[in-house]
């Protein structure tokens, strides 16, 4: 993958790729392990389509079943689709800003091993007494009730990546702040460095609930206490309250950066600016501020009363306003531009439909009234499914065609882009169109079988059958990731053409240090502006050639990662009355602050690389990373 | 390349198709088949609301499809650098107000029902009498079962809720174990049984049961709870007021022996195996009980909730409950029957008891 | 980044301007200490007397917020220039942190 | 950035926390730290009000029999006045005079550790009278949000301590002062929150 693969063995280059601190190498880190993840929560799946194919399948056991349908929106939410949304931030953002990296390199590494432990502890649980069985939003009466170990993994697991999640927020929203190169404005930023900013933001505020609902979830389970046992006074409630705080701006985090990524393709691909700019920003900052105010529409029928359900249903129906007006300046960007349907912009276009349709039935749910009977049905299923599916996973997907160039140096290919895009569209509305109509029939969701009775059978089997498609579609994707990586046609540093941001002025892959002179950004689509007025050097540039500074690569993220995997593994068997539990403990937390001490106490000052290597680099010598 | 307007084509088909089909949906259980009146309201905001939502698509996919078919680069020539566009006011204006019409246009609704169904006022109004003006039915959820309690009427009944049509029923939903959620799809909306408070809501049924293919209305718990969470049925007799007077003087009698000389032995054989201990067999009493009350067996439309109602499914239930709901809290024979399964002829003995239990007859 | 520290070295004058500039500053630090004290005292003592729960409650949380401010603005500097960004995200955060609690203890509960 | 440069208090900048870009990252970076540190303590705060009195059927403590005012009252004037101190700590760094800074921050620390020990000391007494942690869901609530207050108290302790000792021999630089500025930030920050909770848990917990 990268050009000094080759040159200095496999054990080197992983040694490289788990020390890094470079943005664009954890980048990488992450699409593959998020990629990875996103594999196991697509099996998963597969294994709920198989299982519901037909009435009385026993391919799963109920038990079984519930495992496999936790962990398939667990694994998802948190371990792919986030995960690779962070992947593209990384690899684009601080381009699209010229900066050099993010602000803290160190932390961001860390923040991905701290999510890359939590998941792999996570996922576990498979093999040490089973998976974590009550949904992935966790529910603290079935939560506290659930016998295995799976629910300590769930809680123990999501802590450590969470963590990692809140540091990667915090870094990205440094680096929007303090790093934009000069003339770059906040209103001179491309739209995916605002949903990065706006989502990294939502990222701050919503993991802390989320966090101390499973602290309180960790201490009730394996340390005795009782915020959620009902009879020694505690209250489940709480539990789902803090985690829809967190739970409805989480969804905000997915499909802000899929706008953002929209955003890009349709400017591009439509050769033309984004109509109404500053209306986009708006919404986006609107809708990530509302989105903080309605997490109770997850729980209209708790009965909190219809006061709370009445304002929560009307703050919930106001998200469609902002929403609507980034779809029509989307569809008014197209308008009156070239529009060339490249891979990418397929997977825009088919986004549009696909996202209105799950929008407007997210909207209907909004309804209180109406929700009593969608609620924990299939129509429910299905309205996030398409706005995940349709929004979030269309964008993974079409980020990895358009910003594959960019990371890896070489093109996809067009033709099974296209083949895996029908695929997984088609397989993707057939699928989860008709599981409305499941849902309105009385179908409930969670359900491990149904009756022959219900009369549900025909729809479920189709749905099933859809399942297959976007399993091929996936599948052809990675032949197509495969069959290029073994091709490796290099490309420019503009391979679509029609670039506009920064990320297009510089080499493919662009070089470790980024821009070698920070650039002079002199008004929105700034690289397009330089490309009009016939630059020649690409981009004008804000300082001369001099000396950078870059930090050291370093392997305590790992070191510290893996201290909190050990505690868990303490804390996880603490109530099984074991001697060893509080020595792993201590020792997990000894190896986490101990290295944190080490980094606070050792001066890493990083290193330099000195002007006469640049030219050297631009003159096409490559210098070696380290 | 892709072709719109093949693939509207497509859809519209495809949703025409569908709409057809949805109209399979079972009546006992389809929310499409509004049976009650607070389904016939939510029916009514499902109507309003995918008007609503159909208008925004229409709206949306007029302009998509102009957009993407009229300016493809391969019409226009690949040299063509479009006009940078900076926006416009006047149309972010348009499409801010539109969406906030259509908001307040389902928002109205949205709020005046809200506050209507969460109406429980009149629930405890006293008649003249002391008694009360309405039906008030006590549901409690426990792993995988409901009881229902009539507290004015003094009685209890377990897996099938039966209630009078045309006039309003309250309910107190609780779960005495883990989180469930009672709904009957065709009769209204769901709400949860917490295990902390109790949750008042009423509902109305218009519809008699009789009526149907099956003859009960299907109720379901929408809340996970554990393995056996899908299997959490219920079933919904509705009658006339008069009949349901009759139902219940009839569940208000000491339940006499059955004469049968099978379900004889068979009622020897639930005290001697310690069934009694976990199941009532006389309607009147209140919530509380370990097992469903069995006061009206005969009656049922299925065994535990799912099996169709037939003596070789009770045997087999009672046999292993196990292999029909995994982790449901009635335990296997052997843990009563010193470590035996029970024999043939017990389980005959005792199934004929239990069929014969019937307030209906 | 490589260029970032500039050097300067100030004259006397300006140093005994700064000087003196900082020790006013740390006087009306000084200023809002004697206040917290006494906001604190006042909350102490109004609760110490026992008053009606309906006044006191209103009063002790008025209180308590003008510390935060105090905190914010005069120890933390938060009103200094270039701070807007983060006095935004601050606010944010307070916000949230407000509608959490107000939620939590008027109409999300039963 | 030269981290063995020497600097006098004339050349000394005048935001030595914000001089370098380093320093300007860990200063924005800290703060939104703080505003997500806002909401953490919000969650606990809120769960606490839920909670508050509630417990098993015939439980024996609620807030308002168990509360020492006194007690607590000088707990608080004690992390406020430390408060002050840190203040001045800062205002010796800013005027680039180590060493009294460093006793500045000497006298913080002990102010901090007595404000621990006092606190230890509370939560010590409530278990001796059989308030333990796992008694009810107001003494979990109460526990937690209180004793993650002191784990901040804590690691703030350990953060000073661990800077004052590393810099001792080395003096101010660019390098290290945002180091101790985001300490002081920390500091005061602690302090907000236990107004909150001084004010929440025990003023409201004893009116009842
Ligand atoms: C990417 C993820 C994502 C996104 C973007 C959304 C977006 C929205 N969601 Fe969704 N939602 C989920 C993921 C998402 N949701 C998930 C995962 C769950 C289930 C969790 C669980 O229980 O497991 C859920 C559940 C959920 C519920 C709870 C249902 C229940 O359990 O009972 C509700 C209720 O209000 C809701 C509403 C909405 C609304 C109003 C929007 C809005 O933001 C949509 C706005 C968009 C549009 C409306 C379309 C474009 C607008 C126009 C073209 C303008 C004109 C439109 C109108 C005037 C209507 N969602
Ligand atoms: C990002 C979020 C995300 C994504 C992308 C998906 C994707 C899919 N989801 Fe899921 N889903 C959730 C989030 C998501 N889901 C959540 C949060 C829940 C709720 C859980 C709960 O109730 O707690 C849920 C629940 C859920 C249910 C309901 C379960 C129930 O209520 O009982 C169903 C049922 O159909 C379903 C189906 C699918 C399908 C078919 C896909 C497909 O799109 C998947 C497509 C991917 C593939 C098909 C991958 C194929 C891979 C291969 C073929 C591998 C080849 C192998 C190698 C090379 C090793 N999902
Ligand atoms: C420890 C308690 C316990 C004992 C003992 C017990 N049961 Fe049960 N029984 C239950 C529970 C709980 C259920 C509900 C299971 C479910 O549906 O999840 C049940 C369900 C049933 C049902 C189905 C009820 C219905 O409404 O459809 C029948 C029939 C039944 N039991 C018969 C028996 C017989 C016969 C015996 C003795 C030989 C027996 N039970 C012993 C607890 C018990
Ligand atoms: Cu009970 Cu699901
Ligand atoms: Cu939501």
């Amino acid at each position: 993958m990268s050009s000094n693969a080759q040159k200095s063995g496999f054990g080197a280059t992983v040694w490289d790729y788990i020390t890094s601190v470079d943005h664009k190498k954890i980048a990488i880190l992450y699409l593959m392990s998020g990629g990875l993840f996103f594999l196991i929560g697509g099996i998963e799946a597969m294994m709920i389509r198989i299982q519901l194919m037909k009435a009385g399948n026993d391919f799963l056991s109920a038990g079984t079943y519930n495992e496999v349908m936790t962990m398939h929106g667990t694994t998802m939410i948190f371990l792919a689709a986030m995960p690779l949304l962070l992947g593209f931030m990384n690899a684009i953002m601080p381009l699209q800003i010229g900066a050099r990296d993010v602000a803290f390199p160190f932390l961001n590494s860390l923040g991905f091993w701290l999510f890359f432990f939590g998941g792999i502890f996570l996922n576990l649980s498979w093999f040490l007494g089973g998976a974590p069985d009550a949904g992935w939003t966790n529910y603290a009466s079935l939560a506290l009730a659930s016998e295995s170990h799976g629910i300590d993994f769930y809680a123990l697991g999501l802590t450590i990546s969470g963590f990692g999640t809140l540091i990667s927020g915090i870094n990205f929203l440094v680096t929007i702040i303090n790093m934009r190169a000069p003339g770059m404005t906040y209103m001179r930023m491309p739209l995916f460095t605002w949903t990065t900013f706006v989502a990294s933001a939502l990222i701050l505020l919503a993991f802390p609930p989320l966090t101390i609902a499973i602290f309180f979830m960790v201490f009730d389970r394996l340390f005795g206490s009782h915020f959620f046992d009902v009879a020694a006074g505690g209250n489940t409630i709480i539990w789902e309250h803090l985690f829809w705080i967190f739970g409805h701006p989480e969804v905000y985090i997915l499909i802000l950066p899929a706008f953002g990524i929209f955003s890009e393709i349709f400017a591009i691909f439509s050769r033309k600016r984004l109509f109404g700019y500053t209306a986009l920003v708006f919404a986006t900052i609107l809708i990530g501020f509302y989105g903080f105010m309605v997490w109770a529409h997850h729980m209209f029928t708790v009965g909190l009363g219809p006061t709370a359900n009445a304002i929560f249903a009307l703050a919930t129906m106001i998200i469609a306003v902002p929403t609507g007006v980034k779809i029509f300046n989307w569809l008014l960007t197209i308008w009156g531009g070239s529009v060339s349907f490249a891979t990418p912009m397929l997977y825009a276009v088919g986004f549009i439909p696909s996202f209105v349709a799950g929008g407007v039935t997210g909207v209907m749910q909004a309804m209180a009234p109406l929700d009593y009977q969608l609620h924990d049905s299939y129509f429910i299923v299905a309205h996030f499914h398409y706005v995940i599916v349709g929004g979030v996973v269309l964008a993974i997907f079409a980020a990895t065609h358009l910003y594959w160039p960019k990371m890896f140096g070489t093109m996809l290919s067009e033709k099974l882009g296209k083949v895996t895009f029908w695929l997984f569209f088609i397989g993707f509305h057939l699928t989860f169109f008709i599981q409305h109509f499941l849902g309105l029939m009385g179908m409930p969701r969670r359900v491990y079988t149904f009756g022959a009775d219900q009369g549900w059978d025909l729809f479920n089997a189709i749905s099933s059958a859809g399942a297959v498609f976007m399993a091929l579609g996936v599948i052809i994707m990675l032949v197509n990731v495969v069959l290029t990586t073994v091709k490796n046609e290099r490309v420019g540093n503009d391979p679509w053409g029609d670039g506009r941001t920064l990320e297009w002025a510089i080499p493919s892959p662009p070089p470790f240090y980024n821009f070698a002179q920070t650039p002079l950004v002199r008004g929105l689509d700034t690289y397009w502006i330089e490309k009009m007025e016939g630059n020649k050097e690409g981009m004008i540039y804000a300082e001369p050639l001099g000396d950078i500074h870059m930090p050291n690569n370093s392997f305590l993220p790992v070191v510290m990662s893996f201290g909190l995997f050990v505690a868990s593994f303490g804390a996880l068997y603490h109530p099984d009355d074991l001697p060893w539990t509080i020595p792993v403990i201590v020792l997990g937390l000894l190896i986490t602050f101990g290295s944190m001490l080490l980094r606070s106490l050792k001066d890493d000052l990083g290193f330099h690389i000195h002007k006469e290597d640049l030219i050297k680099d631009r003159e096409g010598v490559k210098t070696d990373g380290h | 390349m892709i072709n719109g307007l093949k693939k509207w084509r497509l859809f519209t088909l495809m949703a025409a198709l569908i709409f057809f089909l949805a109209g399979c949906g079972r009546e006992e259980i389809s929310t499409l088949i509004p049976a009650g009146g607070v389904a016939q309201d939510q029916f009514n905001l499902l109507l309003l609301s995918s008007a609503v939502m159909l208008f925004v698509i229409i709206v949306v996919t007029i302009v998509y499809v102009l957009a993407i078919t009229k300016f493809r680069r391969s019409k226009l020539g690949d040299e063509m650098i479009p006009e940078q566009v900076e926006g416009s006011a006047k149309l972010e204006f348009l499409w801010t107000a539109i969406p906030i019409v259509l908001i307040i246009i389902i928002a109205i609704p949205t709020v005046y029902q809200t506050f209507d169904l969460a109406d429980t006022r009149t629930m405890d109004v006293e008649a003249e009498d002391g008694s009360m003006t309405n039906l008030t039915v006590n549901v409690v959820a426990k792993l995988y079962w409901w009881e229902f309690e009539y507290p004015e009427q003094g009685i209890v009944t377990a897996q099938e809720l039966v209630v009078p049509t045309d006039q309003r029923v309250y309910f107190n939903v609780v779960s005495a174990d883990v989180k469930h959620s009672f709904w009957i799809p065709s009769i209204g909306g769901k709400i949860d049984a917490n295990p902390e408070n109790t949750n008042t809501f009423y509902l109305t049924f218009d519809q008699e049961s009789s009526e149907l293919e099956d003859g009960v209305f299907y109720g379901k718990c929408a809340e996970l709870c554990g393995p056996s969470h899908a299997l959490m049925d219920f079933k919904v007799k509705t009658m006339n007021a008069e009949d349901f007077e009759q139902w219940v003087t009839a569940m208000q009698e000491e339940p006499t022996s059955p004469s049968d000389e099978l379900a004889q032995t068979g009622e020897q054989l639930f005290t001697e195996k310690t069934c009694i201990g976990c199941h009532a067999t006389s309607g009147v009493g209140t919530t509380g009980g370990v097992g469903p009350n069995l006061a009206t067996f005969g009656d049922r439309n299925r065994v535990a909730g799912i099996l169709e109602h037939n003596e070789e499914n009770l045997k087999a239930w009672i046999q292993d409950p196990q292999q029909f709901k995994p982790g449901n809290q009635m335990p296997d024979p052997s843990s009563y029957n010193n470590g035996e399964p029970l024999t043939e002829q017990e389980l005959d003995a005792l199934a004929a008891y239990l069929m014969s239990l019937s307030v209906e007859q | 980044m490589a260029h970032d520290v500039h050097d300067y070295v100030r004259t006397k004058e300006e140093y005994e301007y700064v000087r003196r500039q900082r020790a006013q500053e740390m006087r009306h630090m000084l200023t809002s200490f004697a206040m917290m004290i006494f906001l604190t005292l006042i909350a102490f003592t109004a609760v110490a007397a026992g008053f009606s729960t309906y006044l006191i409650v209103p009063i002790i949380l008025l209180l308590a917020a003008i510390q935060v401010v105090l905190q914010l603005y005069h120890f933390m500097h938060l009103s200094n220039k270039g701070s807007g960004t983060i006095a935004f995200f601050m606010f944010s955060g307070m916000f949230v942190a407000f509608i959490v609690i107000l939620t939590f203890v008027t109409i999300i509960w039963w | 950035m030269d981290i063995n440069k020497k600097y006098t208090p004339q050349s000394w900048p005048d935001h030595p926390e914000t001089a370098t870009m380093e320093g300007k990252n860990k200063f924005v970076g800290f703060w939104l730290l703080l505003a997500a540190e806002s909401v953490t303590f919000a969650s606990l705060f809120a769960t606490y009000l839920a909670l508050k009195d509630k417990g098993p059927s015939g439980m024996e403590f609620t807030a308002a029999e168990l509360f020492e005012l006194p007690l607590v009252f000088a707990m608080t004037m004690i992390l406020l006045t430390s408060s002050l101190t840190s203040v001045y700590a800062m205002y010796h760094m800013k005027n680039h005079n180590f060493k009294s800074m460093q006793a500045w921050l000497m006298i913080t620390v002990l102010l901090g550790a007595s404000f621990l020990g006092l606190e230890i000391y509370e939560f010590y007494h409530y278990v001796h009278e059989g308030f333990g942690y796992t008694n009810s869901a107001f003494s979990s609530a109460f526990y937690t949000l209180v004793g993650t207050h002191g784990a901040h108290v804590l690691f703030g302790l350990g953060w000073f301590i661990a800077l004052m000792v590393r810099n001792a021999k080395r003096g101010l630089n660019t390098y290290n002062a945002p180091k101790f500025f985001l300490v002081s930030l920390y500091w005061h920050f602690i302090d907000v929150v236990w107004v909150f909770i001084f004010t929440v848990v025990y003023l409201m917990g004893v009116i009842g």
